[in-house]
């Protein structure tokens, strides 16, 4: 009997080799990276169940689910808004079902769809990061009106994604993180890259931590 | 053109897509049973397809479908694209069981 | 308005006003060289950094800071162009956007942009360009024959004439008059750059960056609100740049590098130079360009060309200033003739002198600032011929031949003017030598950003001109542009408007004090037309005065008639000059008030964009984003062939050695499948999680069939259909919980259903409990079918699975464990007819999964098969797809009508009753073959009754749906035609004349293999 | 005075100071036989043939603005008879049979330029909707051709051909189709009604109907007094809901803007008429060298007249991917109209259930191409009491039995049409 074996491919995995794109001279001023293995459930209130809900999650990862366009940060995983009594649970590692742990949490407030396989993770930061993504986005990425923690459920390239800011890098500048549909990563891929050439790239793969 | 999504916050045009006026609603034109009332094609034909086709402040239906994919009720100036004031459809979110047909 | 005093009728010495602002108190002199006219000091060129450039081949030389039209005036050059319908010689008129002449093609090959205005074109090293609109050459255009056709080629002639005989028009008439029409040549080859779109968001956006701009970003700026500041050209100062005169008591020059310094110290103001603001959106959107990089030969690897921004700005400070009037006077379109404005610029900013003996023509104060700046600079003036018969009490002190009365002639050659004759006001003429007229009508202020939301300028006679009416939401017109002229009004209300700005966004800060200028007074007299011979008003499209008088004797008053009839405003620079002049002539003409005729509408651009720009990133390849599989690259390793489907690509065939055609290839894999096992990535289906107390009742609601009392465990296939009645979609859904449902769409309609679905759920039946979630992009889904389907299934998933028709029957569904550690979602439903299962895993695994069916079904020759297989396979069966939902169809004309359920509402359930949906002579779907078997049938044929000629009669269906069936070995199709379910069995016609064939065919069921579906349940 | 070229020489002699109006400014009546509300094409059209065909004269046309305000100066001014369904093809091949005789019926150069029309494919999916469409076509007498992609390369060899996101395949080509001058089709018309002695009354917008005691339309009250009619049409597309409302009707109508957009003039650079269907984008150039292009409506109930950015980038998205060769050509203006958009995409020309109103609406996009049937079928209803043969399928009543005209299939959601 053949082997049968498990291995997780990404969308990306024609796009980019990790290396240097775009402008080769200077400091690159994006970092561009795929962070892989994580796991994403979508959460979605039930009528009339919104308290409930907050209540379990805070009971799991001690914090509120964000009742606003905002990515909060927890014990364990990171919540993300998506819509109105709706967010993602976002967290590390890659397992093949992460539906049932959550559907303990939650009970019959919250109706559970697993997405780790639905979305690619991309992570964006460097010096010239809010030009790069005003290119991109018409979301107003200035620091009064999108600070560290700010979500937003918006489109790129016409096509839906989720952008939050997550605490700045080491280097002093802002990161963002993009969550898109793994059928167009390939796409919107290409389209970040070709935003941020003019600036250099530094474009790698890291898993979630 | 920008909507002031209640959820997302003002955002661009290219976010939201357009169904049209909020002023017809949908007609109970069936008994409990599924019988059809006599005058159910009247009404469905006047809801489908007549319009008052405002030409001043409309409400209407738009998608925030770009964006947290919320059904948005905006009233809106044809003449001059104004917008006036816009709401979350009733069964946006997790809110509350609402009554049938009910509209805000 | 002017006050009257003496003309002096002779010339007298040159005189120069003592004023501290001027760069130098001497007189500089004109320098030698191929820059003949560029003056030894002063201007705002870098006289270090010479560049060369050709015009016409000819090579020059300028400076850094020149444009090229600065550049030209400093050579000497005069003749730059052809007017657009007599072939006119023309020469440099401005030296702004609104330049109507000095049009050329600029740069070469690919790269080659016709209509580009010199006057805005920066000059770089290397610069190549060529007039436009003539044959052979600038100097010796043959189309200048038309000029001898001026008295037939009035306003509108062509209406009049060209229309017999009628063939004619085609053939000869229209490709001349195509031929001689347009003005420069687009390069027909592919735009070798790049071009981009970004965002921009401000409290204020200030447009402009003269004294009012300049003034409005420093208030806004220091009192803390975020502020951008467009300006089009490539250094900040507007009028500045052109102007003598003083600000808070320093020269303008020193005033403005200290504005700079503050205003690039204030983090909150962006900069943004080289871009203009080209209109105005709703909800405070404005559209601009940027020409990133228009002033180099090639633009830098990775960088654009040019960028579209959206600048998103609560408020918008419009200081765009105004644009100086033409004078319509006989000759006003010599080279050589120019506007005094203009004329300043050369002088001041780039220290090129138009001429050696500068005549001006003014029926306003402000004309005769070019006077003084030419004396200032050292040239002659040979006359001021000032309309209204005096001098200005502030240029008294001027010692130039002053003459009132008019210019009614302009002698000289084909490329310059020579001299001017004046006329005073009792008709006595004299002639006065002169290389350069300048004229001042009046300004216009620049109303166009202020009126794009229909807001109607308003007359003023004291400036003579259109001042801004109703500005759209969020904006204010200042300065200039609001038609108040002086410095110090400018920036007073630049101050004032950024101030206001900036606390309507909730800044706190302080705007400090506004900056102080001269307050000088502007008069004007009008003068609107000098008879006695050709006066343009539209420089480019050449409509002469006498045109506008021809246009309102034919009726053509309304300004919209007067434009459309003559093209009046109709050219590149948008009636930017001629607009006020047009109208003020019909007014004369009709005898109604300026204010009464009224403006035509304005329209952005402000001025024109290239179409590159607006475009940005999306052209070729990426012109609209690409959906992949989760089984792609492996398909594509294996060298499918793809197609597009909506955005997606999906793996079309899969071509092997040796194959001579795609039909060899599909036919091979249709054959595995049916033979032995194959699989097919069908991830491309809308996904739905469906989920919640109330999922079932809401699935009732949305299909024709019901879903409430489907079993958890078990799939059905559902229709839908639209409010009005007819086919919306169609799919298999799934219950796998009691409150949990997976709902499927077509590939097509997988977002506007969802769309559909949030409707449904959060408008019309709020009361239900019920989430949607969308997993298209979650579910890796393969469908395996053919008659060792479960055998695979088998080698596929753990032993422990029962796989058995008893122990997983058609129409099941469940979670299964699969070999290796993997949890999959097992679904029994045919597409092809086959014996046959989908199986779903997480997108990331997708490709592990193709390859663990390569290797499960290894043993049994498996096939990976694509969407055109899985097309004959579907047509083979007589499932409806896409081609037959076309949404004009019933559920009854596909076959369906009998799943339309009378015990419940759904959508679309009342207006499918109407009489004409029903009706019995309504086109259902059927089967069709060719009646000789080797005949290919083809999709979009017609169905036509035996011995009935073809006509709209007679024409009674079409096939939809067309394939090569391999296991009937000839082409079948489905059709919709007319009572095709009473005709099975009837040959009739198959016309297509458009590929000029016409073939018996018959009706048939539309089940071509294994009707009674025994296949799909073994 | 009949137009020449003889007559412009000889005018050209005395500094065409000869020339008088092209239509009088006459005084409103008291009474017409026949009052056409909406200067337009369609309502000039009407005007004329009314006159010439069905021999009544007193006739005036109301116009709120100038003659041509509406839709007839703002459209992309194409002229074609490509259509589909049964009710369209007819009457479209009429209009264009009209077309290419109305010059010589006018006496006014409308630049009828039949340089053909193509409609790009790019999947297999759109050859077969083409290919049903061109032998509808054929079937019923009217030119088409489907062309491969060779053959495409061969008339458009400026088309993206090497790294095209949507690679073009073929292409459907009606060679007789075109474009006309727009603003001349009004004029043309507007003359040669007035020369049977219609009134064109412009600056005369109308107000309100008067009524007899049973509801009988019996005129028109207007911003010049009132004025009496045995018959009122309303050819008064993108208002129509507007009047239709002063009469108390509702209509199967919804008001969308639909942007168009020229560039600067180039020399001469495509021959026909390309659309680019799957980019939303279509393009012919002008006899003055301007590029006329368009794409899809901005998709929201208006009256403005007015259009937003998407749009206007959407369109040069397809322009740019279609013909990349038009990057550095510059956009000169864009502007909107308020298209009568239908719920089925298909016009309506009845009369309505009010005594002596007829109504001529609907038009969605394509309003510009059926003018002269348009005014002719309508003149037929005016005239006759009962529709055109060409025209009777576009009856008002048709949504409420199911009769629907939909080209598109998209059903009664009218910005989709």
């Amino acid at each position: 009997m053949a082997e049968y074996s498990w291995e997780v491919r990404s969308p990306l995995r024609n796009a980019f080799a990790p290396g240097r794109l775009g402008l080769a001279s200077g400091d690159a001023g994006i970092a561009l990276a795929e962070i892989s293995d994580f796991s994403l459930v979508q959460v979605m209130a039930r009528r009339g169940q919104v308290a409930n809900v907050a209540k379990a999650a805070k009971k799991a990862w001690g914090v509120l689910p964000p009742e606003k366009p905002a990515a909060v940060v927890g014990k364990d995983a990171t919540l993300i808004w998506t819509g109105p009594d709706q967010f993602f649970v976002l967290t590390a590692g890659s397992v093949p079902d992460p539906v049932p742990p959550l559907a303990v949490i939650f009970g019959g407030a919250a109706s559970l769809s697993d997405q780790s396989g639905g979305r690619c993770l991309i992570r964006l930061s460097g010096s010239k990061v809010r030009e790069a993504l005003a290119k991109v986005s018409s979301v107003d990425l200035h620091d009064t009106v999108f600070p560290v923690g700010a979500a937003a459920a918006t489109s790129i390239d016409h096509t839906g994604v989720n952008l939050w800011r997550g605490p700045d890098a080491a280097d002093g500048h802002p990161a963002y993180s993009l969550l898109v549909f793994t059928s167009f990563a390939d796409s919107l891929w290409h389209t970040l890259a070709d935003a941020a050439a003019e600036y250099g790239v530094e474009a790698t793969r890291t898993p979630l931590s | 053109m920008r909507i002031a999504c209640p959820f997302c916050g003002e955002r661009e045009l290219g976010e939201f897509t357009y169904l049209g006026d909020a002023a017809p609603k949908r007609p109970m034109a069936f008994a409990a049973d599924g019988a059809e009332q006599p005058e159910a094609q009247d009404l469905f034909f006047d809801y489908v397809y007549l319009r008052d086709n405002v030409a001043g402040d409309m409400t209407e239906r738009w998608y925030h479908g770009g964006g947290c994919r919320s059904w948005l009720t905006v009233t809106r100036n044809t003449t001059t694209h104004e917008i006036k004031a816009v709401h979350a459809a009733p069964g946006a979110g997790a809110q509350k069981r609402t009554k049938a047909g009910a509209t805000s | 308005m002017s006050r009257t005093s003496q003309i002096s009728g002779d010339a007298a010495p040159l005189a120069f006003n003592d004023n501290p602002a001027a760069d130098s108190r001497q007189p500089r002199s004109i320098s030698t060289g191929t820059q003949s006219h560029r003056l030894s000091s002063g201007g705002q060129i870098d006289r270090k950094q010479p560049l060369g450039f050709t015009f016409d081949g000819k090579k020059m030389v300028g400076f850094a800071g020149d444009t090229l039209a600065s550049a030209l005036v400093a050579n000497g050059i005069k003749l730059v162009g052809r007017s657009f319908k007599y072939h006119r010689p023309r020469g440099i008129l401005t030296a702004g956007a609104e330049e109507p002449n000095a049009l050329v093609e600029l740069r070469g090959g690919a790269r080659r942009e016709p209509n580009t205005r010199a006057t805005t074109t920066e000059l770089y090293d290397g610069l190549a360009a060529e007039s436009q609109n003539r044959w052979p050459s600038l100097r010796h255009d043959v189309m200048a024959v038309n000029s001898l056709f001026s008295p037939i080629f009035v306003a509108g002639f062509y209406y009049k004439t060209f229309m017999w005989p009628a063939k004619l028009w085609e053939k000869l008439y229209e490709p001349a008059i195509r031929r001689a029409a347009g003005l420069g040549k687009a390069s027909g080859a592919a735009d070798p750059d790049h071009y981009e779109k970004a965002w921009a968001h401000c409290d204020v956006l200030v447009v402009g960056s003269g004294p009012s701009g300049l003034a409005a970003a420093l208030a806004a700026g220091r009192a803390g609100a975020r502020v951008i500041l467009a300006e089009e050209d490539s250094r900040l100062g507007g009028r500045l740049l052109s102007e003598n005169g003083e600000i808070d008591g320093k020269p303008v020059a020193e005033w403005l590098a200290g504005a700079q310094r503050e205003i690039a110290a204030l983090a909150n103001i962006r900069v943004m130079t080289r871009t203009a603001v080209f209109g105005v959106y709703d909800g405070g959107t404005y559209g601009a360009i940027e020409r990133v990089n228009d002033h180099v030969p090639v633009p830098p690897a990775h960088q654009p060309r040019q960028r579209l921004w959206r600048i998103v700005a609560k408020h918008a400070v419009v200081a765009a200033g105004a644009i100086e009037r033409p004078l319509v006077f006989p000759g006003n379109d010599r080279p050589g003739v120019m506007m005094a404005s203009a004329v300043r610029s050369y002088i001041n900013r780039f220290a090129a002198m138009p001429g050696r003996q500068v005549a001006l023509f003014t029926n306003n104060d402000d004309g005769w600032r070019t006077a003084e700046a030419v004396q200032r600079a050292g040239g002659a003036v040979a006359a001021v011929i000032d309309s209204r018969g005096a001098a200005p009490e502030r240029y008294r002190g001027l010692s130039a031949k002053l003459l009132g009365g008019v210019v009614s002639a302009v002698n000289g050659g084909v490329d310059c003017v020579r001299s001017i004759v004046v006329r005073d006001a009792g008709g006595r003429t004299q002639q006065i030598e002169t290389d350069c007229l300048a004229m001042s009508g009046g300004w216009n202020p620049n109303v166009a950003l202020s009126s794009f939301h229909r807001g109607r300028p308003v007359w003023r006679d004291d400036i003579a001109a259109f001042a801004p009416g109703q500005c759209p939401p969020g904006m204010v017109m200042v300065g200039a542009a609001s038609g108040d002229f002086s410095l110090a009004a400018c920036l007073r209300e630049g101050h004032a408007a950024g101030e206001d700005a900036a606390k309507a966004c909730g800044a706190k800060g302080k705007a400090g004090e506004a900056p102080k200028g001269d307050d000088e007074v502007f008069a004007i007299k009008p003068l609107w037309h000098v008879e006695g011979g050709k006066a343009f008003v539209d420089f480019q499209h050449d409509v002469t005065a006498s045109d506008v008088k021809l246009a309102q004797r034919e009726g053509f008053e309304s300004v919209e008639h007067l434009k459309r009839y003559t093209t009046l405003g109709m050219a590149t620079d948008q009636g930017k000059l001629s607009n006020v002049n047009g109208l003020a002539l019909m007014a004369e003409a009709t005898g109604r008030s300026i204010g009464d005729t009224g403006t035509t509408i304005y329209r952005p651009p402000y001025a024109p964009v290239a179409i590159g720009a607006l475009a940005g990133h999306h052209r070729d390849e990426n012109f609209h984003a690409w959906r992949l599989t989760p089984s792609h690259h492996w398909a594509a390793e294996r060298g499918a062939v793809f197609v597009d489907t909506g955005l997606w690509k999906r793996a079309q065939w899969y071509p092997i050695d040796g194959e001579k055609d795609w039909l060899e290839s599909v036919t091979r894999e249709v054959l595995a499948v049916r033979n032995g096992v194959g699989f097919c990535d069908v991830s491309t289906l809308g996904k739905v999680d469906v989920r919640g107390p109330d999922a079932g009742i809401f699935l009732d609601r949305l299909y024709i069939n019901t879903f409430s009392n489907l079993a958890v465990g078990k799939a059905r296939y559902g229709l839908m259909l639209r409010e009005d009645g007819l086919v919306y979609d169609d799919g298999t859904t799934s219950r796998l919980a009691e409150d949990h449902y997976f709902l499927t769409t077509t590939t097509a309609k997988a977002g506007p259903a969802m769309q559909h679905l949030e409707y449904c759920r959060q408008v019309l039946w709020p009361e239900l409990d019920v989430q949607l979630t969308s997993v298209t992009d979650q579910w890796a889904q393969f469908s395996i079918a053919g008659p060792n389907t479960r055998d695979l299934l088998k080698n596929l998933c753990d032993p422990s699975e029962d796989l058995s028709n008893e122990g997983f029957p058609f129409m099941g569904v469940r979670e299964v464990s699969l070999r290796g550690g993997m949890r999959a979602r097992l679904y029994r439903i045919s597409f092809s007819g086959e014996m046959a299962f989908e199986i779903g895993v997480p997108a990331r695994y997708g490709e592990a999964m193709a390859e663990n069916l390569m290797r499960a079904g290894a043993e049994f020759g498996v096939t990976p098969y694509g969407t055109e297989a899985l097309g004959v396979m579907r047509i083979e069966k007589g499932h409806v797809a896409g081609p037959e939902l076309n949404g004009t169809t019933t559920a009854d004309d596909l076959g369906l009508g009998k799943m339309m359920s009378k015990k419940k509402d759904y959508i679309g359930r009342a207006m499918a009753g109407r009489e004409a949906l029903t009706a019995p002579d309504r086109q259902v779907v059927v089967g069709i073959k060719p009646v000789n078997k080797t005949n290919r049938l083809r999709s979009g044929a017609h169905i036509i009754p035996k011995g009935a000629a073809p006509g709209p009669e007679t024409d009674q269906g079409y096939l939809t749906s067309v394939c090569y069936s391999p296991m009937l070995g000839h082409w079948i199709a489905l059709a919709l035609v007319e009572r095709g379910r009473e005709r099975h069995g009837e040959i009739v016609r198959a016309y297509d004349p458009l590929r000029g064939e016409d073939m018996d065919v018959e009706i048939t069921s539309p089940v071509f293999y294994d009707p009674e579906g025994g296949r799909q349940r073994g | 005075m009949r137009y020449s070229i003889f007559s412009l020489a000889k005018a050209a002699l005395s500094g065409h100071k000869g020339w008088t109006r092209a239509w009088r400014d006459p005084q409103p009546k008291k009474h017409y036989d026949v009052v056409i509300i909406g200067g337009g094409g369609h309502g000039l059209a009407t005007a004329y043939y009314l006159a010439k065909e069905y021999g009544i004269r007193n006739v005036a046309v109301l116009e709120k603005g100038w003659i041509g305000s509406g839709n007839a100066g703002r459209n992309t001014t194409i002229i074609r008879s490509n259509y589909m369904l049964q009710g369209n093809v007819g009457f479209y091949e009429l209009s264009m049979k009209l077309w290419e005789r109305q010059e010589q019926d006018l006496n006014y150069n409308t630049m009828v330029s039949q340089r053909g029309i193509i409609n790009l494919y790019h999947s297999d999916a759109q050859r077969d909707a083409f290919a049903r469409r061109g032998n509808v076509m054929r079937i019923n007498g009217i030119d088409a051709e489907l062309l491969d992609g060779e053959q495409i390369r061969k008339v458009l060899p400026f088309l993206n051909y090497n790294n095209a996101r949507f690679p073009v395949m073929g292409g459907l080509w009606q060679p007789r189709a075109g474009t006309a001058r727009h603003d001349a089709v009004v004029w043309g018309y507007a003359r040669a009604a007035d020369s049977f002695g219609v009134d064109i009354i412009q600056n005369c917008e109308v107000t309100g109907f008067t009524r007899d005691q049973n509801g009988k339309i019996t005129g028109v009250e207007t911003a010049r007094g009132t004025i009496g009619a045995g018959k009122v049409g309303m050819a008064v597309a993108g208002s129509t809901s507007r009047v239709a409302a002063m009469a108390g009707m509702r209509l199967p109508i919804e008001s969308h803007v639909l942007q168009a957009f020229v560039s600067e003039a180039i020399k001469p650079l495509i021959p026909g008429v390309i659309t680019f269907g799957a980019g939303h984008f279509y393009v012919s150039q002008s006899d003055k060298g301007g590029l006329v292009f368009g794409g899809d409506l901005d998709g929201y109930n208006s009256y403005a007249q007015r259009g937003n950015m998407p749009v206007m980038e959407d369109v040069c998205e397809g322009g740019m991917a279609l013909m990349p060769m038009i990057g550095r050509v510059r956009l000169l203006r864009q502007w909107g109209g308020i298209m009568d958009m239908s719920m089925d995409g298909t016009p309506i020309i009845d009369k309505t259930p009010i005594d002596g109103l007829y109504l001529n609406a609907g038009w969605c996009y394509g309003g510009f191409k059926a003018t002269p049937a348009s005014g002719l079928v309508f003149a037929h209803l005016l005239a006759r009491d009962e529709p055109h043969e060409e025209a009777k399928r576009f009856r008002l009543d048709r949504f409420r039995r199911g009769a629907m005209i939909d080209e598109k299939g998209q059903g009664a959601q009218p910005n989709l049409h």
